[in-house]
């Protein structure tokens, strides 16, 4: 119990996207690293179903646990627990919670999204010679919300650049798991129709960049380039191709992850709790020159 | 057998002895469940059957209940409805965006059940007088809805509705969560209506010959357009009650039910040896599914690995009950 | 069809001892035997009920017996199914059973293992040549490309006979295979079957239709309540023996004495058009039985549905009790006192799946029901009155029309629709599938219905009936009336050449 | 008989006399696609229609062509198959996983297809011989099989296979992409099978009305059981192909395919009077659903809008042909 008591300290973790694969490898990695500490830990976790981790997380509190952790919260679609948490005083630890201070956590690490933007956006703008006057896709996928902010705010930072946002407005994918070819659809498309309208991509995740690199080589083009986010294997090869993958921003999970535990700690072994509730860490470009030097995410 | 009366003068109307064969149904389904309680309490004795969590997962099942009664409604008459699902997303959404708006509860609420029975009503119409196979009617609808669920969300999740509407979703009621109760009240409406009234008799012939049920003088279009209109209605109630339960409307949070909800009607079949969509069958197909899910979350089963089980127990149950269907 | 009927006399070509075989505790079978030679044709008959059907289906391998044997050319034989059953040459049409209405004419009739192949490619022109065949030994001139569920009813059977008849079978049963077939095709099937007879095919032949037992077959075997009374040579007994031993006792006049009052207009129709019909009038009075009658596809059928709702009319008006219907559809129709018993009793009258009683029920949900709910009591109450009025063999009002023999399932359309107590009573082949017995009890609730005031018309293909039954008879030839007779004064040849389109 | 018109959709028919009326198929769903080319040709003249574009188009259907036949074949015996789409990702991620883990690379495509057409093989036999619902069972299997995927894959994306693999999905032949190549190949197979053989013919009669087929001697159990093999392993040929188009497998990328499929299958079955699932009238299926993709992205339709505009026009298509039918 907080505060030093002699009983185990128990944690309920939890997560909606073990579906995917950083999701689930921090959680694991999570559970690991607490087990490690003499915690008990239980992890809930689904498939983007909040009401089940709503109710599952309920049960948790109603039996007593000393704190929960959150792994990639839609921080919109855990209102339930987060009372729950709050009328039982637990405390609730996040990673990655969303992009600003919220005071339903004790703690949210995560990355900086404008961060990402920004070092993204001026890649593309260096490889093209400038901004100005290209035409740029943006995609993105909404329903997520980090991809959602930093997919707004690279298209904000390309038109303040004066670039055209191709197609208008930024190009929603559906649904991630099948991103790729959804990705590799619409940039063909919008190749055939546009043969001279496209200068650059702006993906706000990887597998959609690996999906508009491949259109473009198929395309037989070479002056067309690429940025993901994620640092995932597949979008490492083909940024050691030198083709159109420009670059991707690596996202130092496990440094977020330490630093989350080491708070919990501090919780555990005192019942004190962090003097702030939102920290930013900051990501990392990797482009040809460094990403040798980058293991992928995945 | 009756002895040798049947003969023209003497009436030879055999007596009913066995009333109880009569019943005609088969236990495998519900036998599947009892496995699965029986075995997960042994499993975790004192943590399975502990009233907490026995709460827990009645509140987890509580919207696939809806949506799933919904889905015995349409499947009673024969068909399928695809849109469920989506048009419980729809409705949700739609309720949440005008109440963010400013609209009243109670005003956002009747227009989120609004929006969903007219989403029934055009299925009813394609299906009922249009005669498009459910299929292909429901499944454009389903994508319809769909995107049209991605509009009013604008793709992300909207929250922020008045403090009042969580009652909905987060209330309760004699210790029972409100969701459970709209379940089960929902359950029970459609059990009476199905069982006891005309209009359930009316929707059985149907499913059970059209043609029959038309030469009896059923009108059969407005049969099944009323099925798939109810089977909106309860759609757009079980999404709102999802709204409300998570205080947020994204813009797919239900769209996952309609294969869950299908495969509850389905299990439910199996349990009448007419092979009939049937609440009571819904419910014990419902608790199979939360019972499995809550009981591998509970074992600390991975989610990958609970998939695969989950389709597993699903074919094991149906041929338990496929086989005792064999020996009678 | 070989030289194996030369080894006739050796062993019968089918036999049966003692089969037992139970269903949920109803004994369709107790007892049943059969011993059929090749070289004949051999009637089986019984009761609705009785067990004729499940007895072929043992016979066939679809079900196994609890009890018994079945021997084939003196070798015991075991079925695991129809297949198994075909390869020993034993070859049912079923009752009732008859195409697969999304795949040809032609592939209908030469259907699955017997299609001609080669190398797994099939041999559409010979095929194409079999399936002519054995129509042409029909005498049907059915196009073989068409869609099987396009064809009109007694083309479908015809086509479904034409398949049983094409597969070289050493014994071929055929249960009932004229029950929806007029007299044309009647005659063309009987020479058919003799030749096959004369070529050492030994054949089943269960039928309701005893003239046609007598004037087609060699023996028969009477079965009741699931075990076989007696086996007979045809020539040494008689229609009336048969059916005391059918029933278990004497039978009285088939047809009862006709109405002697004629009252008041009851139904009366005026310039009716619609689907193969055009421009037909008539009245029936209270106390009237009405007949149609025709060739197949004469638009008889056509014409019930026109008047019960079920089809839109395109012109004309009909009126009951001097009060014009108005509207469309069926509940339309039974609301203005008409009612149908349709000839399809598996597509159009029975929910297979369903309770007696619910079947029942749905046409009478009015009298079942009070604000919208439904009464069990009644439901019940109604059913069993039904089932006792047309005595259905059954083992209660909850029991499963699927369950219930042919002939039963016919009764349990009659009481749907008697139930209504309605004004207009439209019966299309009311007694297909009927057993003698109940045939005439269904004769004289006719003529009771009629004393009572109702006005009815009887559809019938079965002539004998169709003039013993009727007052008067209406004959239709493509699509309109085509003449009208006093069934007192009525006999086959009239009818006939009315409905071939010659005016008398 | 009339002018040999035998395109693709008409069924098959023996040459006796049967004449043109017989033929049986309406247009309506070839003439939506028809209004739907005219369409986007008028609104993009010179681009929508380029040889670029088409080629471009073919090769986006491809694999949806491949994985609709699979299902035409199912959908021709009556039945249904909800695991294709699971089952392809499956099939193509253990291929994948196989050669990341060096077996050869045509070792592992003949494992992969070995796993789909097992997975088809146990949908076969809990839908032929345990005579369960095809809906429950292969909702089961799709349940369980997209969990194996999710652990072949360990949750993520699989990459990294040799260079050769690519030719399948990437390659081309005569101009035209390796995946329409097989997408071809396999329609005319599927197509050859169904219309000229024996077990072809067998398939329409089962799923015309297998009792009577039963009845008369065709051994139902192995004909239905035979198709949902077949179309196991055409899923399989399907998810492999798209893994090679991708260069690589992640735990869901053919999940999809399912609904796009079923939807493909149902729109071609309203091209014959009889109701029935044809290979011709698949492939006017997915090109509506391949055009209106296409032309809406080349217009630049907002993918939320798109979804919308799909499922109307895939109700429009329908409805005409419904039309159509009641005319005749
Ligand atoms: N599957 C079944 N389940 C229960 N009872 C059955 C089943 N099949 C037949 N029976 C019963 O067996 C008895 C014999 O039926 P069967 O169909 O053999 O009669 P039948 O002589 O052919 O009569 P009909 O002349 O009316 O066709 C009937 O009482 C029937 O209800
Ligand atoms: N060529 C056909 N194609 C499709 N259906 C047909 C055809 N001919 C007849 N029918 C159907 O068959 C049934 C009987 O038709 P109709 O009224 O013409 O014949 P009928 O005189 O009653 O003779 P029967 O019933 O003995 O065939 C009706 O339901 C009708 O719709
Ligand atoms: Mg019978
Ligand atoms: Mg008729």
């Amino acid at each position: 119990s907080p505060g030093g008591g002699d009983d185990t300290f128990t944690v309920a973790a939890f997560t909606a996207g073990y579906g995917t694969p950083v999701g689930k490898s921090i959680l694991d990695q999570f559970v690991q690293e607490g087990r490690d500490r003499g915690w008990d830990v239980t992890l809930y976790t689904s498939d983007f179903d909040y009401d089940k981790i709503n109710s599952d997380l309920q049960t948790a509190i109603s039996q007593g646990v000393d704190a929960i952790f959150a792994g990639y919260p839609d921080p919109r679609q855990i209102g339930p627990l987060v009372s729950a948490a709050k009328a039982a005083d637990i405390p609730i630890f996040s990673i990655d919670g969303g992009v600003e201070p919220n005071d339903d956590f004790v703690l949210d690490v995560t990355t900086k999204q404008q961060q990402i933007a920004e070092l993204t956006v001026e890649a593309l703008g260096e490889a093209m010679g400038g901004l100005e006057g290209k035409d740029v896709m943006v995609i993105g996928h909404d329903p997520h919300v980090g991809i959602m902010t930093r997919s707004g705010m690279a298209e904000d930072l390309l038109r303040d650049a004066g670039a055209n946002i191709a197609g208008g407005s930024i190009r929603q994918v559906l649904a991630p798991a099948t991103s790729q070819e959804e990705t590799l659809k619409f940039v063909t498309d919008y190749l055939q129709a546009n043969p001279d309208g496209l200068d650059g991509v702006w993906t706000g995740w990887d597998h959609a960049a690996v999906g508009a690199v491949q259109a473009i080589r198929e395309a037989g083009r070479d002056d067309i380039y690429v940025t993901g986010v994620d640092a995932i294997g597949l979008a490492l090869d083909e940024i050691k191709k030198d083709g159109p993958f420009l670059a991707t921003v690596i996202q130092p999970w496990p440094d977020v992850l330490a630093e989350l535990l080491s708070h919990m700690e501090a919780y555990a072994a005192s019942g004190e709790l962090p003097s702030t509730n939102f920290i930013e860490t900051d990501v990392e470009l990797v482009t040809i020159d460094n990403v040798d030097q980058v293991e992928p995410t995945d | 057998m009756a002895p040798e009366t049947s003969t023209l003068s003497t009436a030879a109307l055999p007596r009913e002895r066995a009333p109880m064969t009569q019943l005609l149904w088969q236990g495998g389904t519900i036998i599947a469940l009892l496995l699965l309680i029986a075995f997960f309490t042994i499993m975790r004795p004192g943590v399975f059957l502990s009233v907490g969590n026995v709460t827990n997962i009645l509140s987890q099942v509580a919207i696939l209940t809806i949506i799933a009664a919904a889905q015995t409604v349409v499947m009673v008459v024969g068909d399928f409805d695809l849109s469920v699902g989506t048009n419980a997303t729809l409705s949700g959404a739609a309720a949440a965006a005008l109440m963010i708006g400013g609209t009243p509860v109670p005003a956002a609420i009747l227009a989120g059940l609004a929006v969903g029975t007219l989403v029934g009503a055009i299925n009813g119409i394609l299906v009922a007088y249009l005669k498009l196979s459910a299929f292909v009617a429901t499944l454009a609808t389903m994508t319809t809805v769909g995107g049209l669920a991605f509009i009013v969300t604008d793709g992300t999740t909207l929250y922020g509705m008045p403090e009042e509407f969580a009652w909905l979703g987060q209330g309760s009621m004699l210790g029972l969560p409100m969701p459970v109760v709209f379940a089960m009240l929902v359950a029970l409406l459609i059990w009476v209506v199905l069982r006891f009234t005309t209009i359930g008799r009316r929707w059985y012939a149907v499913g059970g010959n059209a043609e029959v049920a038309r030469l009896s003088g059923v009108s059969v279009r407005a049969t099944r357009f009323l099925a798939f209109t109810v089977a909106g209605f309860f759609s757009a109630a079980g999404g709102i009650i999802l709204v409300s339960r998570l205080s947020s409307a994204s813009s797919s949070s239900a769209n996952n039910y309609m294969m869950l909800a299908v495969a509850a009607v389905f299990l439910g079949m199996t349990i009448l040896r007419s092979g009939q969509a049937n609440i009571g069958g819904t419910l014990v197909g419902v608790g199979i599914i939360g019972v499995l899910n809550n009981g591998l979350n509970i074992l600390g089963v991975n989610t990958y690995v609970q998939q695969v089980l989950t389709g597993v127990i699903i074919i094991a149950a149906v041929i338990l009950s496929a086989l005792k269907k064999r020996d009678a | 069809m070989t030289a194996t009927q030369t080894r006739a006399s050796a062993a019968p070509a089918l036999e049966a001892h003692d089969i037992v075989k139970r269903f949920d505790g109803v004994h369709a079978l107790e007892g049943a035997r059969l011993s059929v030679r090749a070289g004949e044709i051999h009637a089986l008959l019984g009761e609705n009920g009785a067990g004729k059907s499940t007895l072929i289906k043992v016979l066939t391998g679809i079900h196994q017996p609890d009890q018994g044997d079945v021997r084939c050319f003196g070798e015991p034989v075991d079925f695991s199914g129809v297949r198994a059953a075909n390869r020993a040459g034993v070859v049912a049409l079923y009752q009732e059973l008859s195409i697969i209405p999304t795949i040809s004419v032609a592939e209908n009739i030469v259907l699955g293992d017997r299609a001609p192949s080669r190398a797994g490619f099939v041999r559409w022109a010979e095929l194409n040549r079999r399936a002519r065949l054995q129509l042409d030994r029909l005498n049907q001139r059915i196009p073989l490309g068409k869609l099987a569920g396009h064809l009109s009813p007694v083309q479908q059977t015809m086509v479904a006979v034409a398949r049983a008849l094409g597969s070289d079978a050493r014994v071929l049963i055929l249960d009932e295979p004229t029950a929806s077939l007029t007299d044309t095709e009647i005659r063309d099937l009987f020479v058919v079957l003799r030749g096959l007879r004369d070529e050492g095919v030994a054949i089943v032949y269960v039928s309701h239709r005893l003239e046609e037992v007598f004037e087609l077959c060699d023996r028969l075997t009477v079965m009741r309540n699931g075990r076989t009374i007696t086996t007979r040579d045809v020539a040494e007994t008689t229609i009336d023996e048969v059916i005391s031993t059918m029933v278990g006792r004497e039978q009285s006049e088939l047809y009862p004495a006709r109405g002697t009052t004629r009252g008041e207009p009851v139904l009366r129709v005026e310039g009716l058009a619609g689907r193969r019909v055009a421009d037909v009038s008539f009245t029936v009075h209270a106390g009237e039985v009405l007949g149609i009658g025709g060739l197949a596809g004469s638009g008889r059928s056509e014409l019930l549905r026109l008047l019960s709702g079920a089809q839109r009319r395109t012109a004309g008006a009909i009126e009951v009790d001097g009060a014009a219907l108005r509207g469309a559809g069926v509940g339309r129709a039974l609301e203005a006192g008409i009612a149908l018993v349709p000839e399809e009793r598996r597509s159009q009258g029975v929910i297979l799946s369903a309770a007696i009683q619910d079947n029942i029920a749905i046409a009478n949900l009015g009298d079942v029901s009070r604000a919208g709910f439904v009464s069990q009591r009644r439901i019940g109450a109604l059913a069993r009155r039904g089932l006792e009025e047309l005595r259905v063999k059954a083992r209660g009002p909850r029991q499963p029309v699927g369950q219930l023999s042919g002939g039963n399932q016919q009764k349990v359309v009659l009481a749907k629709m008697l139930a209504r107590a309605p004004r207009v009573l439209l019966m299309d082949e009311p007694t297909r599938g009927i057993d003698v017995g109940t045939k005439a009890e269904i004769y004289r609730l006719i003529r009771r219905l009629a004393a009572a005031g109702t006005a009815i018309v009887v559809i019938s293909s079965e002539l004998p009936e169709l003039i013993g039954l009727t007052d008067r008879i209406l004959v239709m030839h493509e699509g309109r009336l085509n003449g009208e007779v006093e069934a007192a004064s009525a006999d086959d040849e009239l009818i006939l050449a009315h409905a071939y389109g010659r005016s008398a």
